[in-house]
């Protein structure tokens, strides 16, 4: 293989290759992590003091991000917001696609009427439009980040389910998984060791998808007045709360539109540009 | 062959019906469990034990609540959606109007989005890797990344409040000519077009990019086939159940997604309606909205499943 | 705040609020105009060109485009189950009452030509001739009667039904007489039957979705939830009203699609502009604001009989942690006055200026809260949507808390359900009062032990002793001075903090001419399709 | 210029995975003179196809044509436009792909398909392409030649869809026709009628074609010259006869010498302890009838007996059930009736109900390498998984055993680090081979596991098997459709047609085949003989009542 050169765009490590979008989008999930993470260490204001008179305030040295509609410190509220924003998506997202996963691989792999009631119900559970019943949801047990996550959980759980189990049914018919239903494997082992590996690329980019739904879902629940409780805010809820500065583009509402642009666009693209496995090994 | 496809006709309106009925169960569990009733709701603050229970008692809201969605339910049989509780009109005239609207809205939506995306989509995949696929891929993925309510806000404000081109409020009952019509629904339906297209380009692209890998149509290259006749005669027609799936798909958010549209521009759609009725509790138009909104979605599904089924012969 | 209205003053105020807002059925509408007369003062100010245009000559013909905030399927034409703005604006323009109020709170006749009583218990009422309904039928004195009547009714569910109850016997004497018996004199009937509920309709309808009435317009469409479309009824009895050629009422709930609805021109009036959007407003030619103050305000409600309003030093703590002047200045956008936690406001004659607000002080509050023992404790406080502004104070209140290791929990809970579920049950929690006319009403229906509305669970015998020694006496100066020192009591005693006093604005057209305040609520007491006209 | 085709050191470079460029075509060089067949042999990898589509001026996607020359009727391919080569491309040069059955287009008729080449170069009009097709479709032998063009490619045999896919080729008349492989799916009986009607169209139109094969056998009956490559380059060019009798190029003897497998040496003992007895064995698909078997027999009351260290062959054709009654041995498909006695005891028909004993004694080794082995597990865990599961092995056991289980099967131990995708067809035959060894079965079913391997490979895989045998005392029971591999390793032979077994015979005696069936099963065999094909006399009532498709 003495023929082998690199292509510029395209950076190997650790047997994996990358491109040059993915590693910024992912750059920048990170950046939004880490924010997410240490929020409550760097922001330079509490997130309910009101620090500045005037409101929708530009920016300026020491609001670096201006004020909002109350004259709080957008700054910190964005910051904090990528803790309530990607924290409750990450934990929605969590949980729905775990859940719909391992669903979908079992419905899978046991088929017959699981398979077939599962789906059907699933499938009904799907035809429910998501921000009516997250409407419904917080009418009936009220707003709280645990709601939230659970609510948004189970609005996709169905997909991921979906999307699980017309995967594993692909890898079901294969004849490895023959061979260790023959062997006389349990389920947990099949959907553990021989499928999850299998379905665990397509599964974690669609888990990206989702998580960018989620994200645009949150901010629209908080849009119709149904996300966290103030002064908590996600970026949806600061834009819906400072949507009265956008005639004059104040930062308070352009900032946390651009926040959850960023992050969704971001992980579109890394989905895009997922790193690839190299199969190719010298021997 | 046409049996095989009434048969599946056939079992597939039974399956609505069960999830209908799935859904119509957990709407009505889901109701029960709001705090307060109609009553307690319409009183508001003046809300005393004795005003409740008189309203209640007026309103015949005594019953069991299992006991009123069965009869509800019994009353669907003859194609009676109920009285509702909360002003006492048929929820079939309180629905009716809003249907109609949400319908028109949907309509013109799909009658723009779905030849734009496809076209979108088909081209893009046609001529992948080019600049004109990045750009269109960089930006469906722009636009699925931005909320609505943004889209349709910036839109308000851009092209009724500084430019006055036009309505802010999508008033249906005022259109009286065809120039009136595009005016009213020119924003609502580009924000959704917007919402919806987006995804249907990805799918439709990417189901298109996959057929295109297959042996037929390296086979039609082979014939010395154009890229054109490559595509549209050999890979779009073997793509087709997948892009049908995800247009049905992403239409169905035109049923009941559309609330923050609805919400905006404030058209009267369904979607606001079911808001307002679970504001008031009013359990008969709850029910017949969700039973829209599912059947919308399982029509929109089922209909795509026959489309993929009629377009490829091996499974007719 | 803006140019526009900074040129009235806060004596200008009255104590009746244009708004009241969700609904004025829940409040009782009646007791609010019980002072009647001279205790209600001009209850609005209207701003700029609108002002003066009152004299101008109106010009008749146009179609006039409004937008309410409450939109529910609930929406009703029934006159006795009106229950949100909306029902009572469409109520105003198809049907009449047989007095309502004027500017300065005077009654007037509207379908009675008068009002007679000896004793004050049984009353006669001359009816005006000539009335007709929109479908021709004539006013008759079993229509009253029967509109009067079926408030009674339980099945009819009457949002005014504990008020008509004093009224035990109406009697149709001919067909332009009827005589009304009421169980205990009260001199103020012809007053309360200016309330909206007890509008005039047609003797044995059942169905009010005609809207058949006697009203300044006739009913097109009405869709519930939606909006309504009313037109010129020529047979008007009124000579040359209505100006307008029709009235479309909307529904538009959400507050900056209103806005954006009325500077594209999609309508002409905006009613209750969220103080965000008066930037936006300010920016645009040919826009004004209207703004009313009155009594209406959002306190918080610490109740004295649970933890941890049980300790007094909590409630002294709180009232020294509400920065009463953030909470104008921010959450109410300027659009407020300070208050000093007592419910009679400054437009009110019996208003005792020396209660003084109490002044933020978070070096006080946190003596108190220490005392308490509560200091570091997390406390819920319960806010909603359902309550004005509730949030925003809530968050200030949380803010300064924070400051000195006060933790407040805000929890946001549904507006629905909220007056049902929170609303004087949970420990702290917002609530929102409707402006009352007289102080006697206030203090009877929200601090006497006897209260059904007592907030805080105040009680105290001399507060009580009081209130009946003031409802007794004829002596002006006494009454002053007994509801003074009250206001104090409360304010030191109670539990109830009432940072300020809310302002409504509404946003118009500079076409709209000829609003006027009325003490009965904003948009001309929800009367103004009658009387309002457009610029040519 | 005076061959119709002329290439001259043409290169091929592919990138990977990793961006890296690899050339996989290092100078290839070959003549074809008019009407001359050459054929491109070579095992898989060996840039046989890549060559082939290199003629047409089509590289496939990460592929380029980086140098050399393609003339082709006088045109260099190479250089021309991708415009300028449609339009030589179905006209000029055809091209008839390895499976027909995915490369027809499912969702449009047949007759569409085979003229589109009329309708894309504006040959003639669609009437009289539909005439010529018509009679192409008689000509190559195809039923009903007036009738198929009207179905839709998935109610059509494999062996007609790959008539028909040269009817397809021939309709534009080219000059030269490019056969991919076109025989290698097909079932041996239907291969001498699709082998005779290219033969006969071909000869008959005076056409040029490149025949790529891996099957020497099959080249010998159609080509006038082979052409061997590997690697990339040609390793040896000569007419058929020459390369059947005098090849020069070790890798070409290689060639030779695997399409000759050693017989087995036949068990000298006979052995006496029946290890798998089945009898009156009945299974298959769809709904469950009044007796208790199902509407679609597959296995059709077959008995069979393997013997301890002895082996049974299973033949015939696809479709005959012989897959079938391996799952039902195996207990993949539980058998609707009759008994299956496994080492004296009765087994469960279902495998989730054997004991975990019976089934690690029982292993089954699939055709597929590729789907058999799972693709996400490195080697080491895919063998060491029953070591774990049957033996309970703790880590370092089961390391030790997989190196020697790697051993055992010929593998360098560095590939168990390796997962299946990083290794070539006949390894993860090993492998997947090696993974049912490390049950220590008493069994081993093997079902068409040599199919998909390159002839050389294939031996060599049979060799190791009887080594295996031989060292472990293990019996086999090998499904195949192909007889000589059967023959090599088996000391019965079990021929089933339909569901049904037809016959039991011993190798030795396979040209003493009784059943008529059998007669034509094991006349269709192709020689290494290029005249085997023009001489073969086939009884024509036993092909119409035998050779359906």
């Amino acid at each position: 293989m003495t023929m082998a050169r690199a292509v510029a765009s395209r950076r190997s490590f650790l047997g994996h290759s990358y491109n040059l979008v993915g590693v910024i989008a992912s750059l920048i999930i990170l950046a939004w992590t880490l924010i997410a993470i240490f929020a409550p260490y760097i922001i330079p204001h509490s997130i309910g003091d009101i620090v500045d008179d005037d409101y929708f305030g530009p920016m300026r040295q020491g609001l670096w991000l201006g004020s909002d509609y109350l004259g709080r410190d957008m700054l910190s509220r964005v910051l904090m917001g990528a803790r309530y924003t990607v924290g409750i998506s990450l934990a929605a997202v969590a949980i729905s696609c775990f859940s719909g996963v391992v669903l979908g691989m079992i419905a899978a792999v046991t088929g017959g009427w699981l398979d077939t009631c599962l789906s059907r119900f699933l499938d009904a559970m799907n035809s429910i439009p998501s921000k009516l019943f997250g409407l419904v949801v917080v009418a009936a047990v009220g707003s709280s980040i645990p709601v939230l996550i659970l609510t948004l959980a189970v609005i996709y759980i169905p997909g991921a389910y979906r999307f699980a189990r017309a995967l594993a049914v692909n890898i079901n018919t294969m004849d490895f998984m023959t061979v260790a239903r023959v062997r006389g494997e349990s389920t947990i082992y099949l959907i553990g060791s021989e499928i999850l590996p299998n379905i665990i690329r397509p599964v974690l980019a669609d888990f990206g998808l989702r998580f960018v739904f989620i994200v645009l879902l949150l901010s629209g629940l908080s849009f119709l007045g149904l996300g966290l409780q103030p002064p908590l805010a996600d970026w949806g809820a600061l834009v819906r709360e400072n949507i009265g500065g956008l005639p004059f583009a104040a930062p308070a509402v352009i900032v946390p539109s651009l926040a959850i642009a960023s992050l969704t666009i971001s992980v579109n693209l890394l989905i895009d540009n997922l790193p690839k496995k190299i199969r190719d090994r010298d021997a | 062959m046409k049996s095989g496809v009434l048969n599946l006709v056939l079992k597939r309106l039974a399956i609505t019906v069960v999830t209908l009925l799935i859904v119509l169960f957990a709407v009505f569990f889901a109701t029960s469990m709001l705090p307060g009733d109609t009553a307690s709701i319409l009183l508001g603050q003046a809300a005393t034990p004795e005003a409740v229970a008189g309203l209640r008692e007026a309103m015949h809201l005594n019953d069991p609540a299992i006991l009123r969605f069965l009869r509800w339910l019994f009353g669907l049989l003859h194609g009676d959606l109920g009285t509702s509780y909360a002003n006492e009109m048929p929820v079939a005239q309180l629905i009716g109007g809003r249907f109609v609207n949400t319908m028109e809205l949907a309509g013109i939506t799909t009658l723009l989005s779905v030849p734009l995306a496809l076209t979108l989509g088909i081209t893009a995949a046609m001529l992948r890797g080019s600049i004109y696929d990045r750009t269109v891929t960089i930006l469906s993925i722009g636009i699925i990344s931005v909320p609505e309510f943004m889209v349709a806000t910036l839109a308000v404000l851009v092209f009724a409040v500084y430019l006055r081109w036009l309505p802010a409020l999508s008033s249906v009952n005022e259109a009286h000519s065809l120039t009136d019509l595009v005016r009213i629904y020119a924003m609502p339906v580009i924000t959704l077009t917007f919402v919806i297209s987006a995804q249907m380009i990805r799918m439709t692209r990417a189901a298109v990019i996959e057929t295109l890998s297959t042996p037929y149509v390296e086979m039609a290259l082979l014939k010395g086939a154009s890229r054109s006749r490559m595509v549209l005669k050999h890979a779009l027609p073997n793509a087709l159940g997948p892009i049908v799936n995800a247009v049905a798909l992403s239409l169905s958010y035109l049923v009941g997604g559309v609330i923050i549209v609805e919400t905006i521009f404030n058209y009267p759609g369904i979607a606001k309606l079911m808001v307002d009725a679970v504001a008031t509790r009013d359990l008969p138009l709850i029910q017949s909205c969700a039973m829209i909104f599912c059947l919308g979605y399982l029509l929109l599904i089922t209909a795509a499943d026959i489309i993929a089924i009629i377009s490829n012969p091996r499974l007719r | 705040m803006t140019d526009k209205i900074t040129n009235w003053t806060s004596t200008d105020d009255a104590m009746v609020e244009n708004a009241i807002r969700r609904g004025a059925s829940r409040r009782e509408l009646l007791k609010m105009l019980l002072a009647g007369g001279a205790a209600v003062a001009a209850g609005s100010m209207v701003l700029g060109r609108a002002t003066n245009a009152v004299a101008a000559t109106p010009v008749s013909g146009g179609t006039f485009k409004a937008a309410g905030w409450s939109s529910s399927t609930a929406d009703t034409l029934d006159p006795a189950k009106a229950s949100l703005s909306t029902d009572y604006v469409r109520c105003c323009s198809l049907y009449n009452r047989l007095t309502f109020l004027d500017k300065d709170g005077v009654t007037q006749m509207e379908l009675a030509e008068s009002f007679d009583s000896k004793d004050a218990k049984t009353w006669t009422v001359k009816l005006r001739k000539g009335v007709t309904f929109h479908d021709g039928k004539d006013l008759t004195a079993d229509d009253v009667v029967f509109s009067l009547k079926r408030h009674l009714d339980k099945s009819i569910g009457s949002k005014v039904a504990k008020i008509a109850a004093q009224m035990t016997g109406f009697k149709a004497v001919d067909k332009s007489t009827v005589e009304i018996t009421l169980a205990d004199p009260n001199a103020d009937l012809p007053t309360i039957l200016a309330l909206h509920h007890f509008m005039i309709v047609a003797d044995g309808t059942t169905d009010f979705s005609k809207g058949n009435g006697t009203g300044a317009f006739v009913l097109q469409t009405f869709e519930p939830g939606v909006r309504s479309v009313v037109t010129k009824n020529k047979n008007y009895w009124k000579s040359g009203k209505p100006y307008l050629d029709s009235f479309e009422f909307i529904a538009i709930s959400d507050d900056s699609a209103r806005v954006n609805a009325l500077l594209s021109g999609d309508i002409n009036f905006a009613a209750s502009i969220n103080p965000r959007s008066m930037k936006l407003l300010d920016s645009q030619q040919g826009f004004e604001l209207s703004k009313t103050t009155s009594g209406n305000y959002t306190d918080l409600n610490i109740r004295l009989d649970m933890d941890p309003g049980s300790k007094a030093d909590f409630v002294a703590g709180m009232k020294y942690l509400v920065n009463r002047e953030q909470i104008v200045k921010s959450a109410l956008r300027g659009l407020g006055e300070i208050g000093n936690d007592q419910p009679v406001s400054p437009a009110n004659i019996f208003h005792n200026a020396d209660v003084k607000p109490k002044a933020f002080d978070p070096d006080k509050a946190k003596f108190h809260f220490q005392k308490a023992g509560l200091l570091g404790q997390s406390i819920p406080v319960v806010a909603s949507d359902a309550a004005t502004s509730s949030i925003d104070m809530a968050v200030i209140i949380q803010a300064a808390g924070a400051d000195i290791g006060m933790k407040l929990d805000v929890q946001r809970v549904p507006a629905d359900g909220y007056w049902d579920n929170y609303w004087l049950k949970a420990p702290i929690h917002f609530g929102n009062i409707n402006p009352r006319p007289t102080p006697d009403i206030l203090f009877s229906l929200l601090y006497a032990s006897s209260a059904p509305w007592n907030e805080s669970q105040y009680k105290s015998e001399k507060f009580d002793k009081m209130l009946v020694e003031a409802r007794g006496s004829l002596d002006q100066a006494k009454r002053k001075e007994i509801y003074g020192q009250m206001q104090a009591m409360v304010s030191e005693e109670a539990g109830t903090i009432i940072p300020a006093y809310i302002s409504n604005v509404d946003a118009l057209s500079s076409k709209v001419k000829g609003l006027e305040a009325n003490p009965l609520g904003g948009m001309m007491g929800y009367a103004m399709a009658e009387y309002l006209w457009l610029e040519a | 210029m005076t061959n119709l085709v002329e290439v001259r050191n043409l290169k091929i470079e592919a990138t990977t995975d990793a961006g890296r460029v690899v050339e996989i075509i290092k100078g290839v060089s070959l003549d074809i003179a008019d009407g001359e067949i050459i054929a491109l042999i070579g095992e898989s990898g060996s840039g046989k196809t890549t060559v082939a589509l290199s003629l047409m001026g089509h590289a496939r996607p990460g592929c380029r044509i980086t140098g050399g020359e393609i003339n082709v009727n006088g045109k260099n391919m190479a250089a021309l436009s991708e415009k300028e080569r449609a339009k030589l491309r179905g006209t000029d040069i055809a091209y008839v792909p390895q499976s027909a059955a995915a490369s027809f287009n499912p969702s449009s008729t047949i007759m569409e398909q085979v003229i589109e080449v009329t309708r894309i170069h504006k040959l003639m009009p669609p009437e009289q392409a539909r005439k010529r097709a018509v009679e192409l479709f008689r000509a190559l032998s195809l039923p009903d030649p007036e009738g198929i063009g009207a179905r839709y490619p998935h109610q059509v045999s494999g062996g007609q869809l790959q008539r028909l896919s040269a009817a397809m080729a021939l309709i534009g008349d080219p000059k030269l026709v490019i056969f991919d492989e076109p025989t290698t799916a097909l079932d041996v009986t239907t291969q001498i009628d699709v082998l005779k009607a290219f033969k006969s169209v071909m000869r008959a139109g005076g056409i040029a074609g490149v025949y790529v094969s891996h099957d020497l056998a099959v080249v010998a009956q159609i080509a006038d010259r082979i052409v061997v490559l590997k690697g990339g380059e040609v390793q040896e060019t000569g007419t058929t006869a020459q390369i059947l009798s005098a090849a020069q190029h070790p890798y070409t003897r290689e060639l030779l010498a695997a399409f000759e497998p050693k017989r087995r040496q036949a068990q000298t003992e006979a052995s006496t302890n029946q290890l798998l007895r089945i009898d009156n064995v009945t299974a298959g698909y769809g709904a469950v009838r009044d007796d208790g078997l199902p509407l679609i027999r597959a296995v059709d009351s077959v008995s069979l007996l393997v013997e301890k260290g002895r082996n049974l062959g299973v033949i015939g054709e696809s479709g005959c059930g012989k897959s079938t009654l391996a799952r039902v041995i195996a207990g993949i498909h539980p058998a609707a009736a009759g008994d299956i006695v496994f080492d004296g005891k009765d087994l469960q028909r279902a495998a989730r109900n054997r004991s975990q004993d019976q089934l690690r004694e029982m292993q089954i080794v699939f055709q597929y390498a590729d789907t058999a082995l799972n693709p996400a597990k490195p080697v080491e865990d895919i063998i060491a998984r029953p070591l774990a599961f049957y033996h309970r092995l703790d880590r370092q056991a089961r390391s030790k055993r997989v190196d020697e289980l790697l051993d055992m099967v010929r593998l360098p131990r560095a590939l168990r680090y390796r997962h299946p995708s990083e290794l070539s067809g006949g390894q993860k035959q090993r492998v997947n081979f090696a993974r049912a060894l490390a049950a220590n079965p008493k069994l081993i079913i093997c079902d068409e596991i040599t199919s998909a391997l390159d002839t050389v490979v294939a031996s060599a895989v049979i060799d190791l098997l009887k080594e295996l045998q031989r060292e472990l005392g293990l019996s086999y029971i090998f499904i195949s459709h192909d007889l000589s591999v059967v023959e090599a390793i088996c000391d019965e032979i079990m021929v089933m047609y339909n569901g049904e077994r037809v016959e039991q015979i011993t190798p030795d005696k396979v040209k003493a085949a009784t059943h008529p069936y059998s007669k034509l099963l094991f006349s269709s065999v192709p020689k290494l003989d290029p005249t085997w094909l023009d001489g073969l006399v086939r009884d024509p009532e036993l092909v119409s009542q035998y050779g359906h498709r």
